[in-house]
């Protein structure tokens, strides 16, 4: 989970990082009555969950409030990486003598926290680290182990912060990593922490990426309003629908739907598809065990999409379950029906169950089922996506 | 022989009360699975598929002996209830769940080194033995005895892989799910050695897929093993996914596509397959 | 430093380990209150910063009211291995079905934490543990190291805790460990954990002692009005006088008065004192670097002694000065006068600075250092001691 | 040859900018102590008895070779800076200071094993290596090179004892201050031993006293030593201390007394004196 600039700037300050004394707009008149206050310079900085703002022009440095309004404007107007801006951060202008790079992230090879630090922060610290790996300072932590005023002022000596301002930088180090750990971090980063003409240090931006999957135990980040949120740029209608429905999924723009089980056979299964020559209109992921009704609402969506010409359904049940799938299938025909042709595999735990929830209802209904190739464990899968690529070549005559 | 879990490993479920503990405990069991026991904190003195439940792995391990561990819990129970099993002396652990956080699996995996115990997961479909022990979560029907070892970090590519070493003879020595989490108990490289080390696994198959560093890591591994490997990468027609900020770029180095993984594999002697079916044709080929 | 039960119990409480709802009383009236409010049995439980309570008789039993008036003022006149009973903590009577023992502490030797528990909890743990070891549960901990439930689990199902309430019980082990830690702990320990006949859990007792070097990193301690105290039992007006002065002092019952430096040879030079046939009249440290001020108000304790007969004095200058130890003798010597004869030796760091004070004030005012005998490193100490003697002797005469 | 420090020793100071840390670094730079410089976080480019001084252990070393160091700081700070110490590769670490937070103290000590660092303190007066090293805070007149080693929890003990050994020509190889805190970073037994390796000590004179655990726990080590062994325990005549509840009786065993500590060493083949006398007369019967 990203956070927005300022809400890791919210947490910089709760830990004792300095940052700049922020407010958020979010129009135009804001910007421009937040900025009438201050009477000062200041940045107007888009807030939006991706990197690559600055050079897009999501920064404007402005003097008074109707320059204000009016770079706001034009910030409202854009949108970075697919995302809309809707926020802007105002902060005093400052100056800068020198920009350093602090973070701490996951080094998931080696299963340790590691500091990096360079004396040449800014935008370009990845090529930095690239072609002069020598200015990139790097310290390896255990997760229990606690990180000392000691580490924190060699890592500040080696990348040159000035000494008498050692101790401050250290300070600045050690509660990016308390922070770090505090909050389930799986990326916190200072970048640029700047060095102003007043011989002062400052997070000038943040970068802070939380595990969804730990932050059920902050209910502390809730009560600065902070929440779990979409992180993707804009989505289509079809997105936005499947992500109400709870269902991971993404356009592409191929004709093929899938509607594979499993997200490690919902990659590759989009790879064999290319490889037998067709496009896959989506990638989609069941999530584990899904309930029939889930099953359903995934077929919905493939249905309608106007692009598929065919459907390539597999099902190899694991910890979901035949059953659970056939009766999501059968579910989906009988409330909405199938209107375009679709070959399936199903396969897996309970997979005579499954079978039998089908036969008994194409029985009873086989009209429901016209569209529908049905497979079992004898069929390659090979032969699943050769078919769906067929199905979507004679459907897209 | 086999890798890590055979017919005389005695296996005890950590969470054998809850709804899934309790089902797949049963499936496991018909498997002919020797489960031994089951752990819930509260619950000892209950009895689950006639298997005796009880409050700490300690006292499990005291009167089953039981040296191998499953565990079926809620993803934020998991990083004690695996700290437990490795303390109490379970030389193998399989972790079911997904969504564990990620700081509890680098606690788990720093007291997993710690005593030499060997994690899979968290999120793996769990690993089998055709014909001997099946923990976790995995389709019977996939499965049988043979000579061909597997490691995935999806489920779903296990079955698939299985299947097709089912249906043209070869079999499967062990199939073992490494998990699909963003860190797992194990890599790729570590189990690819304990196939190295197995008489009866004549190949190994091992599928990894776009994202995380674990494929990379495996190279080294790889290009000292004799036992070929056959590598498939899922998610070349993937859209590139996305960067852990700059931290991420300088700790793991370039973004790894499914192209450069399977290209660094390749090179490290492994034998790329593309789709299932080339698996088959790249064991005859080898002789295996 | 040692807390009072009632003291332990608000820790207790605020960890969450279940105690009964105590009240305080400071005289029999306000025992008499308290219990007429509650209109229920009660316990009324001496509050002494010593064990060995019960046996004494500090815990009385009451029905009422008026009963509890008049033990309360029995308990008001005990004095318990020196300590004056001043308060009284007032709880219901509960049954007890089982007594259990946990403890958490230090085992230096080792440099680690050890948990203790025991089926059979009450005064007689120390002999259980000597005659039937077996029935003492211990497990290690290094201090970093968290306990979890699986170890308290593990300690609970080992003593005899009923398998009900196992998950209880490891609630209270772990929160007990976690108070160890919190609060810089010596030991904690809960004697007796009582199973009443409601089938639960309850710490019938309370034992905390926290590290003085570490309490002023726990302010909180404060907030709940636990500060540092004068734990011994009664003291004599010499020592009274001596703890204002900061001064560490013992009276015994000898006559020699023992004016040492530092705690290793103020232990040490009392057996000497022995060894050669006379009796110390007290122990003294003059703690580290003492500054000529508190030198001089160490030999006014002596001086005004009665019992004394002769001054032993021995400084050996490391972390202190000989110096300063000169100033403060010759301060000694003109604000108050030496009436007793003495024996010292002095020498060490600065030792040069400290004879050449001496020696210059000696010079001037003669008459001051009558009753002195000085000597360097050339006298071994034993004769210094020897001579203590002797000059007691003489002066016992 | 002498024990844990010598003229090689490369000694830093820690805490050298403070009143105490200028002060006795100058004393100890005038006993001829081979002090390389100082350290104080935030002081890093000042001089101190013209020895430099730096912000952190770790530069420290990198710019003077520094393997020994000495803390001078509040007892609040010296668990961080003797973890500093340990951590960046000192092998010996002398704690000055008193009054340590015990749990404090438990940290370092982990810490130091961990790394093989040796530490002696908090609380201690130091250690010399008479005509080599002088750390800490030890009366030079009491000294001179010879052929005894010595161990005391007291820093006057220490003194007196040296003070006799001088007298009567024996000398001292190495005086060592455990420390007179309850929790030290060394054992009796632990530096014993040492002394036992080194060929320039011929005996060894340990000092201990009423209370704590750790002359009990040099028994084993006394029973395997060549080195004669002299014990005095102080306190013989003095009252039991106080039990730290229960659980002290139930970890530490029964209170030891000073004559029954003796008694004990005795028994493990250490020869008692009662009085500094003693020992001269001892070493003389023993022929060292």
């Amino acid at each position: 989970m990203r956070l927005y600039e300022f809400e890791g700037k919210q947490l910089f300050k709760k830990a004792g990082i300095p940052v700049a004394e922020g407010q958020l707009a979010a129009s135009a008149e804001e910007a421009y009555d937040v900025v009438a206050r201050l009477e000062q310079p200041v940045a107007l900085k888009a807030q939006v969950l991706t990197g690559g703002r600055g050079k897009a022009g999501g920064i404007r440095l402005v003097d008074g409030a109707n320059e204000a309004r009016t770079e706001a404007t034009e910030l409202f107007g854009l949108t970075i990486k697919g995302f809309p801006v809707r926020k802007l951060l105002i902060e005093p202008k400052f100056s800068v003598k020198q920009e350093y790079y602090l973070g701490v992230t996951i080094d998931r090879a080696n299963y340790k926290l590691v500091v990096i630090g360079s004396g040449e922060g800014g935008v370009d610290i990845e090529e930095t680290a690239e072609k002069s790996p020598e200015k990139i300072v790097r310290k390896t932590f255990s997760i229990g182990e606690p990180m000392y005023t000691f580490d924190a002022l060699a890592i500040a000596r080696k990348i040159g912060i000035p000494q008498d301002l050692g101790k401050k930088a250290a300070a600045i180090i050690v509660s990016l990593f308390k922070l770090f750990k505090q909050y389930d971090a799986k990326l916190v980063e200072i970048n640029p922490l700047v060095l102003t003409d007043e011989h002062e240090l400052m997070a000038a931006d943040s970068r802070v990426s939380l595990d969804d999957d730990a932050v059920f135990r902050h209910p502390e980040l809730a009560d600065l309003g902070i929440e779990k949120r979409h992180e993707e740029g804009e989505m289509t209608p079809r997105e936005q629908q499947a992500t109400e429905w709870g269902i991971p999924y993404l356009d592409l723009d191929g004709t093929i739907g899938m509607f594979p089980g499993g997200a490690g056979f919902g990659i590759m299964g989009n790879d064999f598809i290319h490889y037998y020559g067709g496009k896959p209109a989506n990638f989609m992921d069941s999530g584990g065990g899904p309930k029939p009704e889930r099953i359903a609402k995934m077929l919905v969506l493939l249905d309608e999409n106007p692009n598929v010409k065919a459907i390539f359904g597999a099902r190899f049940g694991g910890i979901s379950r035949c059953d659970d799938f056939a009766k999501g299938v059968i579910m989906f025909l009988k409330d909405h029906g199938l209107s375009k042709p679709m070959v399936m595999r199903m396969t897996g735990n309970m997979w005579q169950e499954g079978v039998k929830i089908f036969e008994e209802a194409k029985e009873a209904e086989p009209e429901l089922f016209k569209h529908i190739e049905f497979h079992g464990i004898e069929t390659p899968i090979e032969e699943i996506s050769k078919r769906a690529v067929e199905l979507a070549r004679e459907g897209g005559n | 022989m086999a890798i890590l879990v055979d017919k005389n490993s005695k296996v005890l479920v950590q969470g054998i009360t809850g709804g899934a503990g309790t089902f797949h405990t049963e499936r496991m069991i018909a498997y002919g699975t020797n489960i031994v026991g089951g752990v819930t904190p509260g619950k000892g003195g209950q009895t689950v598929a006639e298997r005796p439940v009880f409050d700490t792995v300690e006292e499990c391990i005291e009167q089953t002996g039981a040296d191998v561990s499953v565990i079926f819990l809620p993803a934020h129970f998991v990083k004690e209830a695996a700290i437990e099993a490795i303390r109490a002396g379970i030389r193998f652990l399989v972790v079911i769940p997904e969504h564990i956080p990620i700081h509890d699996m680098l606690y788990v995996r720093e007291e997993a080194v710690k005593h030499g115990t060997t994690v899979i997961g968290g999120n793996t479909a769990g690993i089998i033995t055709p014909g001997e022990a099946n923990l976790g979560i995995m389709p019977d029907i996939a499965f049988k005895p043979g000579r061909v070892g597997t490691v995935s970090r999806s489920g779903s590519i296990t079955y698939y892989v299985a299947d097709t070493l089912t249906r043209t003879d070869y079999g499967q020595s062990t199939c073992v799910g490494l998990g699909g989490d963003p860190v797992l108990g194990s890599t790729f490289a570590e189990i690819l050695l304990k196939f190295e080390e197995d008489d009866k696994t004549k190949a190994v198959v091992m599928c990894g897929e776009i994202g995380g560093v674990y494929e990379e890591k495996a190279t080294e591994a790889i290009s000292r093993m004799k036992t070929p490997v056959l590598a498939m990468v899922g998610g070349v027609f993937a859209p590139p996914g996305k960067r852990m900020g700059h931290a991420g770029a300088i700790v793991e180095g370039k973004m790894g596509t499914a192209k450069e993984k399977l290209e660094m594999l390749a090179d490290a002697g492994a034998h790329a397959c593309k789709t299932f079916k080339d698996i088959p044709e790249t064991l005859g080929r080898l002789g295996v």
